[in-house]
């Protein structure tokens, strides 16, 4: 056991590259201004709130007016469905999503409910993938909007978005991608797919923290949630958080431009870790698929007998940062609801363990997994009265 | 959320894992479903509990509360041990986080259908209240809002 | 003519102070993990976040419980008004402020509106504060909810917010506070003033941008207004912005250790500039109030007929930045509803100029003012076919 | 929003500015209520307008399209004046910011007013659309959402 720590859970957060906080610094102290602002203090920081913006949209393949600024990832989720069902409620009460989605959309898809809108949730199949014919089978003539993300953040499944956006297109019902998980990593060309609505998140792919951006094609009419003064065209109120701004256009950049390296290293690492997990561990199943329609970064595995909190527990005791679909992490009575909508039991859910990698990760740190984790769960499988033998 | 260092310790040394195959009395509380099960066996003479062991399937808070509460009953009289509650539990960990509590019913309730079993088998008058509380407690939550 | 620039416009931002810097530093790139995690990295941060809040509690006067995060002033504003009325609509649907707030809080108030609520628009005295009877009158037995600003963004009037707080307490009425502009300046102590909610935002208090909280008093029911993951005990949705947190934090411990001092220096500089503007400038008036209860570093004049952006654009070109109420400098149609609200008519409201001080400003910068304001304000005098000499 | 240098120019160094005390025609347009007013006064010889000048209430752009728009005039008929449409005024000074396109328009009526005042004077045929629009246009918003 070394004294480094290994930090396997980027789908919750990365660290701030220090590529992106050099270009954030002076702008809390120096260039510090409200851009909404008429005097120099204010354009300073406008022209390059606007840059971000450009930047933003030029790695996304969009236009600069089609990218709005959040405070995260969530906001942006809550801000497309709300925004767009509450603009466009005349035409239409119906909406489509998955059951795999987020919270920050299937929260926001059950206050609609009470707010008088009817959901569909899409099934997935065991590997966590939406058909695209129960999409076509469940647009009705009221459908107004659907609502798939790119890639899961626990299971890792990339949807086919390409396809499931041309139905929508075909039908005219608007089509909104979560792609917290996938920006940088996953290639995404706006002005070739037919996505309406996409939402992202600094913190995801080594930008700050509270920032997050909305992609809204242009023609697609949104209502604000947050009201107040005129930023954002009048779409969304709040000072600009222009740090985080421009913190997140660099961070893009950088992702955008070593994407293929980066997935190349990620996808080595995933792979060998998935391997070794499966042939040193019994009774253990991968949850989501295999190869290319997994996110590069993504481990996920569920190990018969134990529950999950142990394994992060004993994992963390010797410095390794993972995660878990285990319902005692998160204080709620059921187990990951995504684990459960691809056919696990409440049992085998459970016992499940997220390993997500990222920039830092190296060989070493898998082999140190691959060397630890089979005696943690040996131990806990020992102390479980469910396992026999 | 952060476990006190009690309850690490517990965590990570669980005291008394394991079966005892000639045990006295055995319960079983929580099911897998939920996340949590507890499999508590006790050897009782004169009264008194002599030895106890569990295995535990859960969260670090359940396999900590079930070591601790096999630490707490052995030497105890039934009756003494009957008067073990969740709150005992938790607070000789040091505490538990509060979404953490309902771990702490399950080692108590465990102890008490252990004890319940012990009174069945040996024809003893059985209190209405030796066995309660069902598989997923709603977790006791911090707050009131 | 000195290259020094003066920023004088503290009301819409301010920078973040160095102190609040060096502690927000080390969050970005080292601890950076996700409050929410099991694991070390996450504990670690967590650790960090709560000691922020029970910091800001302690600042405030409140216990840590009753502090959230948001994503900004506005987003705080927001969250009261709408999710204290969904949440007690059964209690009625009349909610009552002033019409000198914040768009942030005004257009809140619109759109409960039209979600079938009533409200009630104070009017104010010509130096704008509210009339506790006036309050009164308008209570109804169906008002649930109160909100009325502490002290104004433009005019800087301090309104008396225990006496209307007891008006609401006595009557068992919510009470709102948007405290944007008084955190750190005005002494807040929520275990004595009758308060129930209150808003604050970072950035103009020498801390970031992006990041807000509100107060919710123990016992008072809130709806989530974003729906996601359960951070802020379930009732604030999306990742912490942990580095916003902490640096907010801060940026009050500095403010509120500082407050006597800052204020003695504000008061003085405020009031030798308001002297120095009415005796060098005919025609010109002070909007808000003299003295006490005035915000100590707020200024607002309205100066006969010119237009309030050729001021600000002569000033900026001489490296003054301010800031103005009139429509021209928001997009708007209608200069500022403040000074309509405080009884100016639109041709003078116009005409209106904010100094708004800061820690960085000396004697000389209001010296520097009063130096070329009169000059540009003869030149734009001269221009304009209203003035007759 | 940020004026092009022609703008800040026109602004800091507005032409033309006063009255011309013998005007052959004047216009006046806006009102102080919706923070901008403008008065062109013009000569006319032979057709051509040959001096202008201006006074006007109101933002920086609306200073520098009046400024801009007494420049453009001189020398030109009084038909080839007509065709300054706003646009052109705001062409001319290198593009506004959208908020600001209504200024544009301020100057441009005042002009047609103008004219329109002198060909009244002088009994000449006028044109229903010679002073269109009226106080307080909407501002132009650069969006369609
Ligand atoms: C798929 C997905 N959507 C939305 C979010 C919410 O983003 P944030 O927490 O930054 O608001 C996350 C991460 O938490 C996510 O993984
Ligand atoms: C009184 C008042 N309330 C609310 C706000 C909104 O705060 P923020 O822009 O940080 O969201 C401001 C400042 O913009 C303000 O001055």
């Amino acid at each position: 056991m070394t004294d480094k720590k290994i930090y396997l859970d980027h789908a919750a957060t990365t660290a701030v590259r220090k590529e992106v906080l050099d270009v954030m610094l002076p702008f809390f102290t120096e260039h510090f201004g409200n851009p909404m602002s008429v005097h120099s203090f204010g354009r300073d920081v406008s022209k390059y709130v606007e840059r971000a913006r450009e930047s933003i949209a030029d790695n996304l393949g969009a236009e600069p007016k089609e990218i709005f600024f959040t405070g995260g990832g969530t906001e942006a989720d809550n801000w497309a469905l709300r925004g767009y069902a509450l603009a466009n409620a005349n035409k239409g009460r119906h909406i489509i999503t998955s059951s795999i989605e987020h919270h920050a959309v299937l929260h926001t898809c059950e206050y609609l409910e009470k707010e008088g809108f009817e959901v569909t949730y899409l099934p997935v199949d065991s590997e966590g993938f939406v058909d695209p014919q129960e999409l076509e089978k469940a647009i009705r003539p009221d459908t107004i909007l659907v609502s798939i993300m790119h890639a899961n953040n626990e299971i890792g499944t990339i949807q086919p978005i390409a396809e499931l956006g041309s139905i929508c297109r075909d039908k005219k019902i608007a089509f909104h991608v979560d792609a917290v998980q996938s920006t940088g990593v996953l290639p995404i060309n706006l002005a070739e797919l037919p996505v309406d609505m996409l939402s992202l998140s600094g913190h995801k792919f080594y930008g700050p923290k509270g920032i997050g951006a909305l992609y809204v094609k242009k023609g697609i009419r949104l209502k604000p949630i947050i009201f107040g003064g005129g930023q954002e065209r009048g779409l969304r109120a709040g000072t600009h958080n222009h740090v985080g701004i421009i913190g997140m256009a660099k961070a893009l950049e950088l992702a955008v431009a070593e994407q293929k390296d980066y997935v190349a290293k990620l996808t080595k690492l995933r792979d060998s870790l998935i391997d070794g997990l499966i042939n040193n561990i019994p009774q253990i199943r991968l949850n989501g698929p295999y190869g290319e329609k997994r996110l590069p970064g993504n481990v996920n595995v569920s190990i018969q007998y134990i529950e999950g909190e142990g394994m992060l527990l004993h994992l963390d005791m010797l410095g390794i940062a993972a995660s878990s679909g285990s319902a005692c992490t998160s204080g709620s009575l059921d187990p990951s609801h995504v684990l459960l909508a691809i056919g696990l039991s409440h049992e085998i859910a459970h016992g499940s363990l997220r390993l997500s990698l990222g920039r830092e990760n190296t060989e070493e740190d898998i082999n140190q997994v691959l060397d630890v984790l089979p005696k943690i769960v040996a131990n806990l499988r020992a102390m479980s009265p469910l396992y026999h033998g | 959320m952060e476990y006190t260092d009690k309850v690490m310790d517990h965590f990570m040394h669980p005291r008394n894992v394991g079966e005892i195959k000639d045990a006295d009395g055995v319960g079983e509380q929580g099911n897998a479903k939920c996340g949590d099960i507890m499999k508590l066996y006790i050897k009782v003479e004169d009264g008194k509990i002599t030895d106890a062991k569990f295995k535990t399937f859960g969260c670090g808070a359940a396999i900590a509360t079930s070591s601790m509460v096999t630490e707490m009953v052995v030497g105890k009289t039934l009756d003494e041990a009957l008067t073990i509650s969740n709150q005992a539990v938790a607070e000789a960990l040091g505490g538990l986080p509060p979404v953490k509590m309902h771990c702490s019913l399950l080692a108590a309730e465990a102890l008490h259908k252990a004890i319940k079993d012990y009174k069945l088998k040996n024809g003893l008058p059985v209190d209405k209240c030796d066995d309660c509380g069902a598989c997923c407690h709603d977790h006791g939550h911090e707050d009131e809002e």
